[in-house]
Parts: structure tokens; C-alpha cells; sequence
């Protein structure tokens, strides 16, 4: 029976941090990107500096009218926020966060899960695009699978760069082997990992398919309160597995001093650096051209991609 | 830093871009160093704006100024002015005297969802009696109360700010300095300097100014 | 813990709890629906259910015909991703006893072959969009 | 199926084996949708449904590499490009009756006759195969790779020039057009 109880605290545990995870994520984005704009950002809902607007805007998207166009597909319509925000709530739960066992369930084959399950979220965008009835939705959705198929590559390959330096695709095996020269070891495939990861999440400067001044919102444009408000939820999930995930393959996880103790914090400190990268990315730079999208991901992110694993390979067997 | 800046001295423009993204590095230095800074964000409502003296706001109207002459409404661009008046006749004020007929105005409105703050009527108006108020929240739920009647308009003359202090150093008005000059003549003499050339028409203007 | 070998009855106890998590995600969006219907309004009017179109009547259909060409990135993709799957199982396996060089060569062979392609696509210009 | 281990987790051996009957007719079903709905986009969504629930037999056999290829390959690149190609070039909301091609029997028996050998084939193939819980995963990526890299080497390198023909295929193929219109194009210029 505890066996069942602990089980269903850990279920308890990744569904709770699925949900607050990415709305702090989401207010950080508001403060940071407004300071960096010479802004305050939101400053009244929940008193504190607005700490509680996140909360406000869900209340406000629930009470929402939920509108289908008439000329969309309404099954399919309806369903896809559902699909692309599932994957990531099934990818956090083996995400290890600190050591021993602090993980919502080890999966052998960990890495490859989570590649894989993230790759199903992109289904959900392709879903709202076609279903939308609308030309910008499709175009939105045309773009989000072009970018998909782009980076998705880039993400493997450098994903299948640790898995050899680790010689295990166990998230949490990948973390107990890592040492400090991994670092500058990895360093290529880190960064190609985290450029194509945020290109898979369409976030700026890879914000093509969601291009507000060209195609309102992408595939989300015919979407209103609650469903839509899942399609953020889900960009905003994605964004603390990526930085979650970036930080267990390529940052070293939990460690660090009193990594015994603190481990889990760690974890938590080096995502939380990273997802502020990813806001800061944002504000600093502009849009990427489809075509400059393509040319990155093919000519310079997939030749780097395998250059690195060139280099961990001859690396691992010499250094044997 | 240190090791590229020699180099990009011989170098040139020409090969300018040396380093491959150190624009995005310069951009996130800015964004950066943004964020360390105090913003620059007024908080409105709590906080209201420091206006400059010549803001324009509201449109205010300054109803016995007004003689109905239309000149308003005919020059708006956008046609947001609405007048109606009528013809009285006044009677005369001496015995034998004729009869005066004077304009009275009936209604005078802005629809300020029209109007685009070009502040044509205020310029035109011959007897100061539109003048630009500095306020600015008067947001409605329906845009047909954006329509200010003539009571509302005057309301908002008692917004408008006492005109900014003349430049000590400027030029003295107009009319101040004419007026100085007649009350420092004794008494006028018939005008010699009177320059030959000009027509007539000079002598009654020179009479209304005096 | 052994680095590979895990009895195949803790991998069905690992999998139950993965797939308790997507029960739990699918009860979770089944239930932000449901109090979503409770809560909101519904009121629609012909003109809100119109496809957007920034405030003009749609014209056309949604959907037209568009250049097949960029069709050829996907099965770009789709090649290369079949192969860089290998790279898992290889990765665990080709530094352990009994592989190591042999095997990281016969890798870079079936990476070679399809770096030729990626040179190939890109000497046709087919990874040029423009 | 026999699952020789006692029971010790959530899923007792016999749990097991109801998941997997349960998943596959949830596959079954969805694949006979995908065959026969009208609705073309749709096909391609309730394709979708029976990749992934042939995903989790796999996973349910204990396949854990093949099953997570299947989500990666099939259901996260071959469907996008399924869907990428409808979109860009026949993907109307509601039915396309034209897209039919109306040979239903020729289709059910080529359906019948291929479900058969598959049938026959695998059954006879893995009849005395038995899942032992007590020993690793046999499905797992390493023992994958022990077996690839041990016993398939040739298989593995020859699958590269098979890929590398399908790359250069596909671009030949969409070069080709390309290149009719090459002449074209200066012309319109000129």
C-alpha cells in the first residue's frame, strides 16, 4: 500500500510542478522582458510587484466563451490543445532533479523517451493549423512543421552526442556520470541542443510559425479562452523541460557543492538560469526569415551536430 | 574584446563583422543592461502624467465668446462639429434706433470619436471661444457618448490652464504695444509719416488698432 | 544499479507509472474542459463564429495549393532522422568491452554515407529556399 | 502468452496481458478508420492513433527501443510529413469524395492477404519466444546495440546506402521539375 501511496505522491508531485513551473516561468517573462524594455510589467493583480497576474489571466481564460468558427473541423479543433500539451507532462515525470531517486520514475531508455515524446507535440499545432478553417492558421501550421523537421535532427544527434559520453540513456545514469570537463567536451552539442530545442518550441528568434505581425498567431489565431490558454500552458511547459533537460544532459544536473543535500537545487538553479536565457533571447533579438530558419538548422546546426559527435566518439574510444 | 579590437583597426569595414554573433552578443549587452536600469514607466493611474502646458486633451468651449459664425464647423476636417442656433431679434436700444437680429446658439457638440485633435477650430475661431484643455479621461462605453454637448464642453473651459507667462525677453504683444503708444501721445497729430504709395485702405485699420 | 541490465518486471512498473501520468494528464485536461463548459457563456452570433481575417469577411477558401518543393525537406528530415536513431543503441554500446574502435569506424561509415547526402542536397541547392 | 515471474508490481503478468488486448483493439479499430473514413486529413489523425497503440504493444512486449522508434519515426516525422504533404497539396475541411478510388474489394484483399502472411509469419516465428521478467529487457537499446553491432554490421551499413539512394532519389525526383523550369525562367525575365 505505501508502495501505491508514494506512487501517487510522485504523480501528485510532477502534475503540481507542471502547473506552477511554467506560470512562474511565465512571470518571470513578464518582469524580466518588461525591465528589459525599460517596462514594469504587470504590477496590480495579487498586490506584490502583480506576482498573481498569471493566475488572474487563467481565471479570465476559463470564463471565456469558447468559440469553434463555423468553418472549422470541431473535433479535431477541440482536441488539439489536449495534444500538444500532454507530451510535456508526460515527459517531466522522468526528468531526474536530484540524486538518489529524486525522479518521478526511471526509465531506462530515458533520453530516448523524452525525444520522443516531445516530438509529439507538434502534432497539436498541425491539428489547430488544418483545423482552423483559416489561412493563417494553416500557414501557421505549415510553418511549425517545416521548423519541426528542421530541428528535430539538430536535437537527436546532439541528445545522441551525451548518450555516448555517458554510454547510457538513463537521464539519471547520464547525470552520476558526468564530470566538469564535460563541459567544454559537450559545449557544441549543448548549444545546439538548447538553439533547436527553443526552435521546436517556436519560441523568438525562432517565432516563424507564430509570427504575430505576419499571421496574427499561427495556428492558435481562431483559439479563445480556456483551449488557447492550454496552448500557452503547453509552450510554457515546454520551455522548463527543455531548460530542465537541457540542464540534466549538458550543465551536470544536480551537481555542484553539498550536492548531496542541495542537489535538487541545482537542478533548479541551472533550469532557472536557462530559462531565463530563453527570455532574454527573446527581447534581444528579432525574428528569424523562414528560409534563414531552414539554411541555420541545415548548414550550420546539423554539420556542428556532427562534428560533436565525431569528437565524443574519437574522444570516448582514445581516452578508453 | 581585447583581441579583436586591434584587429578590426587595419582591417577595415570591410571585413566587419569578424566574430560570428557578436551582434547577438551587443544585443543581449543591451537588453542586459536595460534590465539593470530604473524603468521609465509611469504607473498611470496612480501616478498621473506630467502634461506639457500645450497638450492637447479636450476641447473646451467658452459659450458667450461664441457668435455662431461657423467657422468652426466649416473648417474641421472631419466635420465633428455640430452647431444650431437661431436669429433673434433684439430690440433697439434707443428710441427710433434700429432693430439688431443676433445669432443664438441652440447646440454646440464635438464628437470627439471624429475628431483627430488637429485643433483647426481652436486656431480659426475669431472670438476665443474653443480652447485646448489638457484632460484627458473622458473614455466612454459607448461611443455615442463621446459626443460632447454644450454643457460638457463648458465644463471643460474651467480646465483649461491660465496661458503660460510671456517671455520676458520677447517681443511685447501686439496690442499692448499699439495701446502703450496711444496713451503715451499727447494727442494725435494728423500723421505725416504716412508713407505715399500705399492705397487708402490703411487709414480705418490703423483706427481700429489705435 | 547495473548500468544496462534491469529485470524486465521493474521495466513494466517503470512503464505503468509513465502511463498513470498520461491517465492523470488526460483527466486533468478532461476536467479544465468540463469546468471550462460550466463556467463560460455561450452566445454565439454568425459574425463571431466567421474565420478571422482581421476584421474583413474571409474570402476564398482556407486552403490553396502551395509549392511542393519545400516537400523535399521533409523526406530530408525523415532520412536523416532514421539514422540518427541508431546513434542510441550504438551510443550505449560502442565504448563497452569488445567494441571501441571497430565499431566507432563502422559508425562514421554510415554517418559518412549520408554526410555525402547532406553534401549532395546541398551542392544541388535544395537546402537554398529562395 | 506465458509471463513466468509472480507478480510484484502494478500490472500483475495477467494485468499484462489485458492491456495488450485492450491496446490492440483500439489499434484495430482505429486502423479500420483510418482505411475508411472519408475524411482525408482525418485518415492521417487516426493513423496517428494506431501507430501509437502499436507503440505500446511494442512497449507491452517489452520492445522499449523499437516502440519509442515508432513514436519518434512514425508518429513524430512520417505522420508531420503525411500531414505536411497534405497540406500543401490536398487538405480541405470535410469530405473529398475524388480522393477514392472505389477499389474496395481489390483493397480488402489485398488487406486480408497481407494481414495473413504477417500473421502466419510472426506467429511461427517468435511461437516459443516467452518473456522472462526475471532477466533484462530484451527490447531495450542496449541490448539492441549489443546485438547490431555485433551480429548486424553489414545489414546496418548497408541500410546507410539504402538511405543514402532514397536521399538522392527523392531530390533527383524533385530536382527534375526543377529543372524544366530553369530554361523558364530566364525567358520570363528576358
Amino acid at each position: 500500500m505505501s508502495d501505491v501511496l508514494e506512487v501517487a505522491l510522485r504523480l501528485l508531485a510532477v502534475l503540481a510542478a507542471f502547473l506552477v513551473l511554467p506560470l512562474l516561468v511565465g512571470q518571470a517573462e513578464h518582469k524580466a522582458m518588461a525591465h528589459m524594455q525599460g517596462r514594469l510589467g504587470p504590477m496590480y493583480a495579487g498586490g506584490f510587484h502583480g506576482w498573481a497576474q498569471l493566475i488572474a489571466d487563467g481565471v479570465k481564460f476559463a470564463q471565456k466563451e469558447d468559440i469553434v468558427p463555423a468553418g472549422a473541423d470541431r473535433r479535431v479543433f477541440q482536441l488539439a490543445p489536449a495534444v500538444a500539451l500532454l507530451p510535456y507532462l508526460v515527459v517531466l515525470i522522468v526528468l531526474p532533479v536530484g540524486p538518489n531517486g529524486f525522479v518521478g520514475q526511471v526509465v531506462d531508455a530515458g533520453l530516448f523517451f523524452v525525444l520522443a515524446v516531445m516530438g509529439v507535440g507538434v502534432l497539436g499545432s498541425l491539428m489547430a493549423g488544418w483545423a482552423s478553417a483559416n489561412k493563417f492558421s494553416l500557414l501557421g501550421g505549415l510553418r511549425t512543421a517545416a521548423q519541426l523537421m528542421a530541428y528535430e535532427l539538430p536535437m537527436l544527434l546532439a541528445a545522441a552526442s551525451v548518450a555516448m559520453a555517458a554510454g547510457t540513456l538513463s537521464l539519471p545514469l547520464i547525470v552520476e556520470e558526468f564530470e566538469w570537463w564535460w563541459l567544454p567536451w559537450q559545449a557544441v552539442g549543448g548549444l545546439v541542443f538548447f538553439t533547436a530545442g527553443l526552435a521546436e518550441l517556436q519560441r523568438p528568434p525562432f517565432d516563424m510559425p507564430v509570427a504575430d505581425s505576419e499571421i496574427i498567431f499561427g495556428a492558435y489565431t481562431e483559439y479563445t479562452g480556456l483551449r488557447f490558454a492550454l496552448f500557452l500552458l503547453a509552450e510554457y511547459a515546454g520551455i522548463v523541460v527543455l531548460c530542465l533537460l537541457t540542464t540534466v544532459l549538458f550543465l551536470g544536473g544536480w551537481h555542484g557543492p553539498w550536492s548531496d543535500s542541495l542537489g535538487w537545487l541545482w537542478t533548479l538553479l541551472k533550469g532557472t538560469a536557462l530559462a531565463f536565457v530563453v527570455i532574454w533571447l527573446r527581447t534581444s533579438y528579432p525574428r528569424l526569415r523562414e528560409d534563414q530558419l531552414q539554411r541555420f538548422a541545415w548548414t550550420v546546426l546539423i554539420p556542428l551536430a556532427l562534428a560533436q559527435i565525431a569528437l565524443t566518439g574519437v574522444v570516448r574510444v582514445v581516452a578508453q | 574584446m581585447s583581441d579583436d579590437a586591434p584587429r578590426s583597426e587595419p582591417s577595415g569595414t570591410a571585413s566587419g563583422r569578424r566574430l560570428p554573433g557578436r551582434g547577438l552578443a551587443k544585443g543581449l549587452a543591451v537588453t542586459l543592461r536595460t534590465m539593470t536600469r530604473r524603468s521609465v514607466t509611469d504607473q498611470y493611474p496612480d501616478a498621473l502624467p506630467e502634461l506639457p502646458p500645450r497638450s492637447r486633451g479636450v476641447i473646451g468651449l467658452f459659450e458667450e465668446n461664441c457668435t455662431v459664425c461657423m467657422l468652426c464647423a466649416r473648417e474641421c476636417p472631419d466635420w465633428c462639429i455640430y452647431i444650431d442656433s437661431h436669429k433673434e431679434t433684439v430690440p433697439a436700444t434707443t428710441p427710433g434706433g434700429r432693430e439688431r437680429s443676433r445669432n443664438v446658439l441652440d447646440r454646440f457638440a464635438i464628437d470627439f470619436a471624429l475628431c483627430m485633435y488637429c485643433g483647426i477650430c481652436i486656431e480659426v475661431c475669431p472670438f476665443d471661444a474653443l480652447f485646448w484643455s489638457p484632460e484627458f479621461e473622458y473614455a466612454e462605453e459607448d461611443i455615442l457618448d463621446l459626443t460632447h454637448e454644450r454643457d460638457r464642453l463648458r465644463e471643460w473651459m474651467w480646465t483649461v490652464p491660465v496661458p503660460p507667462a510671456l517671455d520676458p525677453a520677447g517681443e511685447e504683444p501686439k496690442e499692448v504695444a499699439a495701446a502703450r503708444k496711444a496713451a503715451e501721445r499727447p494727442d494725435p497729430p494728423e500723421q505725416p509719416g504716412t508713407e505715399p504709395g500705399r492705397p487708402g485702405g490703411r487709414g480705418p485699420r490703423r483706427e481700429g488698432e489705435a | 544499479m547495473g548500468a544496462t541490465h534491469h529485470v524486465a518486471a521493474d521495466y513494466f512498473d517503470g512503464y505503468s507509472v509513465v502511463g498513470l501520468v498520461a491517465v492523470v494528464g488526460v483527466l486533468f485536461v478532461a476536467v479544465a474542459f468540463g469546468a471550462g463548459q460550466l463556467l463560460r457563456p455561450t452566445a454565439p452570433t454568425p459574425e463571431k463564429l466567421l474565420t478571422y481575417e482581421c476584421g474583413v469577411d474571409p474570402v476564398g477558401e482556407d486552403w490553396a495549393h502551395t509549392q511542393i518543393r519545400y516537400y523535399v525537406y521533409a523526406f530530408l528530415y525523415v532520412i536523416f532522422a532514421i539514422d540518427a536513431i541508431y546513434l542510441f543503441p550504438w551510443a550505449t554500446v560502442f565504448a563497452a568491452d569488445g567494441f571501441g574502435g571497430t565499431t566507432l569506424v563502422e559508425m562514421f561509415v554510415f554517418i559518412g554515407f549520408l554526410a555525402v547526402g547532406l553534401l549532395y542536397a546541398w551542392k544541388k541547392g535544395v537546402l537554398e529556399w529562395t | 502468452m506465458i509471463l513466468t515471474a509472480e507478480a510484484n508490481g502494478f500490472l500483475s503478468p495477467n494485468g499484462v496481458e489485458i492491456v495488450f488486448l485492450l491496446v490492440g483493439v483500439v489499434t484495430l479499430g482505429a486502423a479500420v478508420i483510418t482505411v475508411t473514413t472519408r475524411q482525408l486529413v482525418h485518415a492521417a489523425l487516426w493513423l496517428v492513433v494506431a501507430l501509437g497503440g502499436l507503440a505500446v504493444e511494442y512497449l507491452l512486449l517489452t520492445a522499449e527501443f523499437i516502440a519509442w522508434v515508432q513514436v519518434l519515426i512514425y508518429v513524430g516525422s512520417v505522420v508531420v510529413l503525411l500531414l505536411f504533404g497534405l497540406m500543401l497539396t490536398r487538405a480541405p475541411i470535410g469530405r473529398s469524395p475524388d480522393a477514392d478510388s472505389e477499389n474496395r474489394w481489390v483493397a480488402l484483399a489485398v488487406a486480408l492477404a497481407a494481414a495473413a502472411t504477417l500473421v502466419t509469419v510472426v506467429a511461427d516465428a517468435f511461437r516459443s519466444t516467452w518473456i522472462d521478467l526475471d532477466r533484462s529487457v530484451q527490447g531495450s537499446p542496449e541490448v539492441t546495440g549489443e546485438s547490431l553491432f555485433r551480429h548486424w554490421v553489414l545489414p546496418f551499413e548497408a541500410l546507410s546506402v539504402l538511405l543514402l539512394a532514397a536521399l538522392v532519389g527523392a531530390i533527383t525526383l524533385s530536382r527534375r521539375r526543377g529543372a524544366d523550369d530553369a530554361p523558364a525562367s530566364p525567358k520570363q525575365e528576358r
